[in-house]
């Protein structure tokens, strides 16, 4: 094991040991009906996660995907009303104006040297209004393809439905993965992490990646909000409001840090997935009130990164005595 | 300090710029704006409301600068907000004075800040991180106060707060102005705004030179969580009510953006309080630019998005760089390409 | 044996409906029901997982206040398929009829019109500017309650909307919004104010006031709600109007669940709950005092 | 001074091939308030090591900068092998052949040594990054530079000195026809240097123009061919060096003559005992050792890369929490356990690693000086402007800090302005025991002799001063006391008339009854 992997694999013992525990309280918990749950209704949560680990590893951050995914849902809703556009046509041309929006932020953001936090808020506020704009009420969508879509699922012993979505969540994160560890692309955006201004000295073409980083989170919420758009046969403008928090607190419990450099998408797949129990665990719980709803959150939130740093603590404090690395702390 | 009104308006211009810019826009869309009339015991004008209601902005983005300034951050302050107002009407609701509601506030807001404060300097998790727990937790906290309701008072001491006057001055106002001088004040005349850009921009080095970077950190969270009791406490007071749910939501958002269109960099370090606040009266003028001009509301996200924007392109380095420029002539010193910090003050180019 | 029912509520995003929640927990208790409740703080995906969770627990029915009217088709079918009813609360959703045993809800355009009516007939055929305060942007309230609204002024040529602008359902935007109406029509040129929920009302008052009008009397107030801080204001003069939305839509629920959970008895599709109309003239004092427990 | 033209300059050159390998001319970059470089002419042959030389601040750092890309140069022509070349980024100056160690390790820290070393030219395979063949690669690699390192660790697992390997790798790897190394061997030992310079040799066989930038005259005249001066941004000259010795450089350089100073090291009886350690250390890190340090000492830490200096100095500071040990200071037992309390017991380190650990990036010059001594006096006493300045001041004139304006943040100073200016900033506080890691790191020549003379002066006041350094005959010239460490322990201590650098070598080597006899 490589002491980078750490903290990698002590989001996948946290989650294990929390999903344990959870299924001692409640057996329910370990069907397969929950697994499938988890995979199907953090689809797009997990979706839009992955571009944002590419974001957060670059050192930036993506406050306009939530936005994204609502501008996606009614765009294809209102298409698919206004016109007999086939929506493998309306999917396409939803990922392009995303990636294209998400390319011009990076753009923004790289040429004006504004830092990204403030140009994807004004994103944010900028996808969300164009959504207004196009319908300010929730559109249905009705297409047999939709139907077709939906009706495409493996339904596992124990009533869990593998749905198509889930498999594209999975799929997301397995090429994520492979570009971010194993092509020059997610090379340069590790580096870009460390230090923009060392990673150009050392020849990272910024401008390249820092566009290409967020037509990628641009691109991925785009893909995201066709998922939304197909896990709620409908567009609405008021959808998603706070996802890229959501995002943003998945990808850091899976290990990567905010101030870029370090991290993993396979964490983040855990992050979604710790969220996704705690929910579940709250759920099947059933007497939390509203506040206590939102206080409980907040605390397992900081129970998990209490727990992360406990254990990246006490296995660094073995290791440094072992070999007696001299890092100053 | 020798010479430093000089150097601080130098820092604040394009921020007045601005500020007179959006003002303009305003007249535009209302041009009886400026107009200022005594009403009802009070000052009674456009341009007042704008300095009222961009007191719970104001107030957030005087801690917030000094938290980013460390190279922080602070989501939690909208969730402090409604913690503070709703310690402070369930206070008065149970029939102790306003004073006493003022106190418990600003004591529940330093808490809130103390632990975003341990959480940050202590536990070293990331501020964006630690102040996301309060941030999610904290509006529980204040709806557990209130019970999900909104839970009106009568309360005339605390009502002045927000709703009242002193000498026909509405008091949000003279609150964030006298509590911003006062900041901006204290900051420059003692070490603390020097220690405190010194840790923001390399906190081992402060470390080794023997600064108490942790207490530091820890003060900073906690006047931003003072900042923001306070701010709770206004809005409260405002609408003789606590809304627990609804009290300074997003508004870390718009504090943020007023430091950061107040030119201080999200990278900590070098900052001006001053600046953030003409910052706050800047979204604040948007959005009475919104209120104003009557469009329908589906618009609203939209128009604030393109001026926001817009604001931020004129401000951005390499737009005012490309202004220098082009105002200059004969052969000039190249933008700093090493500079390892993407924003660099417009004065230190042109010096 | 006792029946396990999950209840998935929207939020807690204002006093009313906090009410619903406190009078739906009351309601199961009294009926011995073990309530589920789960929060999803205004988000519909947070409620497709609390039913999925409920469903994967095997609750006896189901009870969903929807946050939006699409985009439940698929869980509601995998609810029909594991045989758990369904009970919609407050909205109705755009899905097939025989996904949900029945749904209990007020008419939004309704109320909207009954506001509209009451103020038609409040003026009687003198000239009115009407200032409204609509609900967050998109939501269905804002959306239902400005359409009935309007269409119930539509032929009166003497009332007129001037300024229409968002408060966001809450007091603050309502007090903020009112301010600027004030000042860009100027507080005498206008004539009543429309407000899509009561808490934004009770905001626009106090702004009124700190303009020196009279709220009510100088400008006229309808709202829509009910809450027990509107009729406070009823009683004090400073509103004229409100029309309640019953945050005891759990009732009718529960009864007809338990019905249909006993012998397979099939209520109607719709159990349309009352839009009560509450002016100066009733007893707000009284009603006042026996809503304000309820968890407004 | 007009310049030498040095037809002959290039031993392996051919007729052939005498057009230079790169031409700058003109060369010409502003700062505000700075003329960094004016009208620069650099030429380099094929096989030549060329050295590049002057004070601090002399613009040797902004014209590497200006050639390769990373600045936009204000006015000049270059030609790579008679093509006019204009990289725009050190990217394009990659690719055109040209690679660089820039004066501060510009490596990522959060990357493994391995994607250090390839980062940009990875190699592939089925169009995938291979990583197992990138650390194969890269652990051949650095072997030929000496290093016995896991490439798949991350690179801060490993001190500056073997970051710098990195680097140098790195750039070496990368250069088709010019390599540029601007000090690379700074923070490097003889051995290193040594390896360095072999490595350097067999690329000038095969051509390559290199550009060696340092501060050590020695090292200049052992691997040099030519080398051009650089004083305030103009050239001064450029000289064959089998044509002239080091006074000639040294004179060139500062535009004066260097008074050679005697230092008659009083050897004997120092003050009273100031500071006593007994048992400190660090598990995994550095072994107990005691220490007695009387006043008016001067005690150097000599050893190998590794051996453990700059811990034995973070541990007596407090930057790095110790295991156990006592501290003594006047006879009384103190507690050190983090910078400040240590700044409080008058302690001062000066660190190794001056822009991680060092500079204050963006404060102004000023700031960083004042910043240790108002961090000391409280947040409650500022020190006023007026007195700010006057400490500034004074330190700018005393230590010759090269500036534009106090106000200027201090990382747009040259690295060895900044090192002067930490200098300064212990000073400032006067403490009674100051540690230097590493302080002439970057010095100019005539720097150089001012801190020694500098360190002796302090001493006399009274002031104890801790040493580490790789340099031994500046050990030799202001140590009273030399502790030497081996494998994070130490091995011998020298004293008196036992101080020579040969000594200190015959030690570090372990081989003891030689030298110390
Ligand atoms: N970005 C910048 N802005 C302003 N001045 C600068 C900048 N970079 C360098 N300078 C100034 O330019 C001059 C030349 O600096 P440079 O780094 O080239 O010196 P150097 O010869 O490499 O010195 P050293 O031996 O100390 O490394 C110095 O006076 C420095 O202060
Ligand atoms: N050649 C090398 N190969 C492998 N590891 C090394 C090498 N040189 C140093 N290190 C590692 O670097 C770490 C830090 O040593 P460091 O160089 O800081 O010690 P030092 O004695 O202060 O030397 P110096 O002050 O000269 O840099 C040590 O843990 C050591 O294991
Ligand atoms: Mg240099
Ligand atoms: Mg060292």
């Amino acid at each position: 094991m490589r002491s980078t992997h750490l903290p990698l694999i002590v989001t996948l013992v946290t989650f294990v040991l929390a999903f344990a525990l959870c299924g001692s309280q409640y057996p329910a918990i370990l069907s397969t009906r929950v697994v499938a749950n988890l995979l199907t209704d953090n689809a797009f949560l997990g979706i839009v996660a992955v571009g944002m680990t590419f974001v957060i590893l670059s050192g930036g951050i993506d406050l306009s995907v939530g936005s994204v995914i609502a501008f996606t849902g009614v765009f294809l809703a209102v298409i698919l009303r206004d016109t007999s556009m086939h929506p493998l046509m309306a999917f396409a041309l939803a990922l392009i104006i995303t990636t294209a929006f998400g390319a011009a932020m990076g753009a923004t953001i790289h040429y004006l040297e504004m830092p990204p936090f403030i140009v994807t808020l004004a994103g944010m506020f900028l996808a969300r209004g164009a959504a207004y704009v196009l319908s300010t009420d929730s559109v249905p969508i009705e297409h047999e393809f939709y139907d077709v879509l939906q009706g495409i699922y493996w339904k596992a012993a124990g009533g869990g439905r593998f749905r198509l979505i889930g498999g594209v969540m999975v799929l997301t994160f397995i090429v994520g993965a492979i570009v971010a560890h194993r092509t020059r692309f997610g090379q340069n955006v590790y580096a870009l992490g460390g230090g923009p201004q060392t990673a150009k000295l050392m020849g990272v073409p910024l401008a390249q990646t820092t566009i290409g980083i967020y037509a990628i989170s641009g691109g991925l919420a785009g893909l995201a909000g066709i998922v939304f758009s197909l896990y709620t046969s409908a567009g609405y403008s008021l959808a998603t409001v706070g996802v890229e928090l959501d995002a943003i607190a998945a990808v850091v419990i899976g290990g990567t840090l905010l101030s870029g450099g370090y991290g993993f998408v396979a964490g983040t797949f855990f992050g979604i997935m710790i969220m996704g129990l705690i929910q579940t665990y709250i759920v099947f719980d059933g007497t939390l009130s509203s506040w206590w709803t939102k206080i409980v959150i907040g605390m397992l939130l900081f129970a998990f990164i209490l727990l992360q740093k406990g254990l990246i603590w006490a296995t660094t404090a073995r290791k440094r005595r072992a070999t007696g690395s001299a890092a100053l702390s | 300090m020798a010479g430093s009104t000089q150097g601080l308006l130098k820092r604040i211009t394009p921020q007045l710029i601005i500020l007179a810019a959006a003002l303009l826009l305003n007249v535009i869309v209302f041009p009886d704006f400026f107009h200022v009339d005594f009403r009802n015991g009070r000052l009674f004008g456009n341009i007042i409301d704008v300095l009222n209601r961009g007191a719970p902005t104001a107030l957030l983005c005087i801690g917030m600068t000094l938290v980013i300034a460390t190279r922080g951050i602070d989501l939690s302050v909208g969730a402090v907000m409604a913690i503070a107002g709703a310690t402070a009407a369930s206070l008065v609701v149970d029939g102790h004075g306003w004073f006493t509601a003022l106190i418990g506030a600003l004591a529940t807001g330093a808490i809130c800040g103390a632990w975003n404060g341990v959480l940050v300097a202590v536990l070293r998790i990331q501020p964006i991180v630690a102040t996301l727990v309060l941030m999610v937790a904290g509006r529980g906290v204040a709806q557990l106060i209130t019970e999900g309701t909104i839970l009106t008072f009568l309360n005339p001491g605390l009502i002045r707060l927000g709703a009242g006057t002193i000498l026909g001055i509405p008091t949000a106002i003279v609150i964030w102005i006298c509590l911003g001088a006062f900041v901006a004040f204290a900051v420059r005349r003692t070490a603390l705004g020097m220690l405190i850009e010194s840790i923001g921009i390399n906190e081992a080095s402060s470390r080794l030179a023997g600064i108490n970077s942790r207490v530091l950190l820890v003060c900073v969270y906690l006047v931003s969580g003072l900042c923001a009791a306070l701010a709770g406490v206004i809005v409260a007071a405002d609408i003789k009510g606590a809304d627990a749910n609804n009290a300074g939501l997003w508004l870390e958002l718009d504090a943020i953006l007023a430091v950061v269109i107040g030119g201080n960099s999200l990278l900590g370090g070098r900052f001006s309080i001053i600046a953030s606040l003409l910052g706050a009266m800047i979204i604040q003028s948007v959005n009475s630019v919104i209120l104003l001009s009557g469009m329908p509301p589906e618009f609203n996200l939209v128009i604030k998005a393109v001026l926001i924007l817009g604001i931020l392109v004129i401000q951005s380095p390499k737009v005012s760089y490309l202004w220098y420029m082009l105002r200059a002539s004969g052969p000039q010193p190249q933008p700093d390409r090493k500079s390892p910090r993407p924003r660099t003050t417009p004065e230190e180019k042109t010096q | 044996a006792d029946l396990t029912i999950g209840f998935s509520q929207i939020g807690s995003e204002s006093g009313w409906r906090a009410a619903e929640t406190t009078v739906t927990k009351q309601q199961a208790e009294e009926r011995g029901i073990d309530l589920k409740f789960a929060d999803a703080q205004q988000k519909q995906e947070n409620q497709i997982k609390a039913i999925r969770s409920f469903i994967a627990q095997g609750v006896d029915g189901i009870l969903i206040a929807p946050v939006v009217a699409t985009g439940w088709d698929e869980v509601l079918e995998e609810a029909k398929d594991a045989d758990i009813p369904v009970v919609l609360l407050d909205r109705t959703v755009d899905a097939p009829e025989d996904l949900y045993l029945t749904a209990v809800t007020s008419d939004l355009v309704h109320e909207g019109n009954v506001a509209g009516q009451w103020l038609v007939d409040e003026v009687a055929g003198a000239d009115c500017r009407i200032v409204e305060l609509q609900g967050t942007t998109g939501s269905s309230p804002a959306i239902d309650r400005k359409t009935g609204f309007e269409q119930a002024i539509k032929g009166h040529d003497n009332l007129e909307i001037v300024r229409s602008q968002t408060g966001d359902f809450t007091r603050s935007q309502g007090k903020v919004v009112m301010e600027s109406f004030l000042k860009a029509e100027g507080g005498a040129n206008i004539c009543a104010l429309y407000a899509h929920n009561d808490d934004m009302a009770v905001g626009a008052i106090q702004a009124i006031k700190e303009a020196g009008l009279k709220p009510g009397t100088d400008i006229k107030i309808v709202s829509i709600d009910a809450v027990p801080d509107a009729h406070l204001a009823l009683a004090n003069g400073e509103m004229n109007a409100t029309i309640e939305l019953t945050p005891n839509m759990a009732g009718p629920a529960l009864d007809a669940m338990e019905a249909y959970l006993a012998d397979g008895t099939m209520p109607a599709k719709w159990i349309q709950t009352e839009s009560k109309l509450y002016t100066a003239k009733d007893d707000n004092q009284a009603v006042y005092e026996m809503k304000k427990d309820l968890g407004y | 001074m007009t310049e030498q033209t040095a037809p002959t300059g290039t031993p392996t050159g051919t007729d052939a091939q005498d057009a230079p390998m790169l031409h700058a001319k003109g060369i010409s970059k502003f700062f505000p308030g700075t003329i960094a470089l004016d009208d620069v002419e650099l030429t380099l042959h094929r096989g030549e090591v060329h050295a590049l030389l002057g004070e601090n601040g002399a613009g040797k750092s902004t014209l590497i900068k200006c050639l390769t890309g990373a600045y936009k140069r204000d006015g000049g022509v270059i030609t790579l092998d008679g093509e006019v070349i204009n990289p725009a980024s050190t990217a394009e100056s990659q690719i055109c052949g040209i690679g660089t160690v820039y004066q501060e390790v510009n490596l990522l820290p959060n990357l493994t040594v391995a994607e250090n070393l390839y980062l940009g030219r990875q190699p592939m395979r089925g169009g995938l990054v291979s990583r197992k063949r990138m650390v194969a690669e890269a652990r051949r690699v650095l072997r030929d530079y000496g290093l016995d390192v896991d490439p798949g660790e991350p690179l801060t697992r490993y001190s500056v000195a073997v970051q710098q390997v990195v680097a140098i790798a790195r750039a070496v790897e990368m250069s088709g026809k010019v390599l540029i190394l601007d000090e690379p061997t700074a923070s490097l030992d003889r051995d290193e240097v040594q390896l360095l310079f072999s490595v350097i040799r067999t690329l000038k066989e095969r051509g390559l123009a290199i550009v060696f930038v340092t501060h050590f005259l020695d090292q200049v005249f052992e691997i040099s061919d030519r080398a051009t001066v650089l004083r305030n941004g103009r050239v001064v000259g450029t000289r064959v060096l089998s044509t002239v010795s080091q006074h000639d450089i040294v004179t060139l350089m500062l535009g004066r003559q260097l008074e050679a100073k005697v230092h008659d090291r009083q050897t004997g009886a120092a003050g009273e005992m100031l500071l006593e350690v007994d048992g400190l250390g660090k598990r995994g890190m550095l072994e107990p050792f005691s220490l007695a340090l009387r006043k008016g000492e001067v005690v150097g830490l000599a050893g190998l890369l590794g051996s453990g200096r700059t811990e034995t100095a973070n541990l007596l500071f407090g930057a790095v929490p110790a295991d156990g040990g006592v501290l003594k200071m006047h006879g009384k037992e103190i507690r050190v356990g983090n910078p400040r309390e240590a700044v409080r017991h008058g302690f001062a380190l000066c660190p190794e690693d001056r822009k991680t650990e060092g500079i204050v990036g963006d404060l102004s010059v000023r700031d960083n000086i004042v910043l240790a001594l108002q961090a000391r006096q409280g947040w409650m006493r500022p020190l006023s402007r007026a007195k700010m300045n006057e400490i500034a001041e004074h330190y700018v004139r005393t230590l010759d800090i090269r500036l534009a304006s106090l106000d200027m943040p201090i990382r747009l100073l040259s690295g060895g302005n900044q090192q002067k200016a930490l200098l300064a900033r212990w000073l400032a506080t006067s403490p009674d025991f100051l540690i230097l890691d590493e302080p002439t790191r970057g010095i100019d020549v005539g720097a150089h002799a001012e801190i020694i003379a500098l360190i002796e002066t302090l001493r006399q006041q009274g002031m104890s001063l801790l040493v580490a350094s790789s340099e031994m005959e500046e050990l030799v010239a202001y140590s009273t006391r030399v502790i030497v460490l081996r494998d994070r322990r130490q091995v011998a201590e020298l004293t008196g008339a036992e101080i020579t650098a040969q000594n200190i070598v015959h030690a570090i080597a372990d081989e003891p009854a030689r030298g110390v006899a």
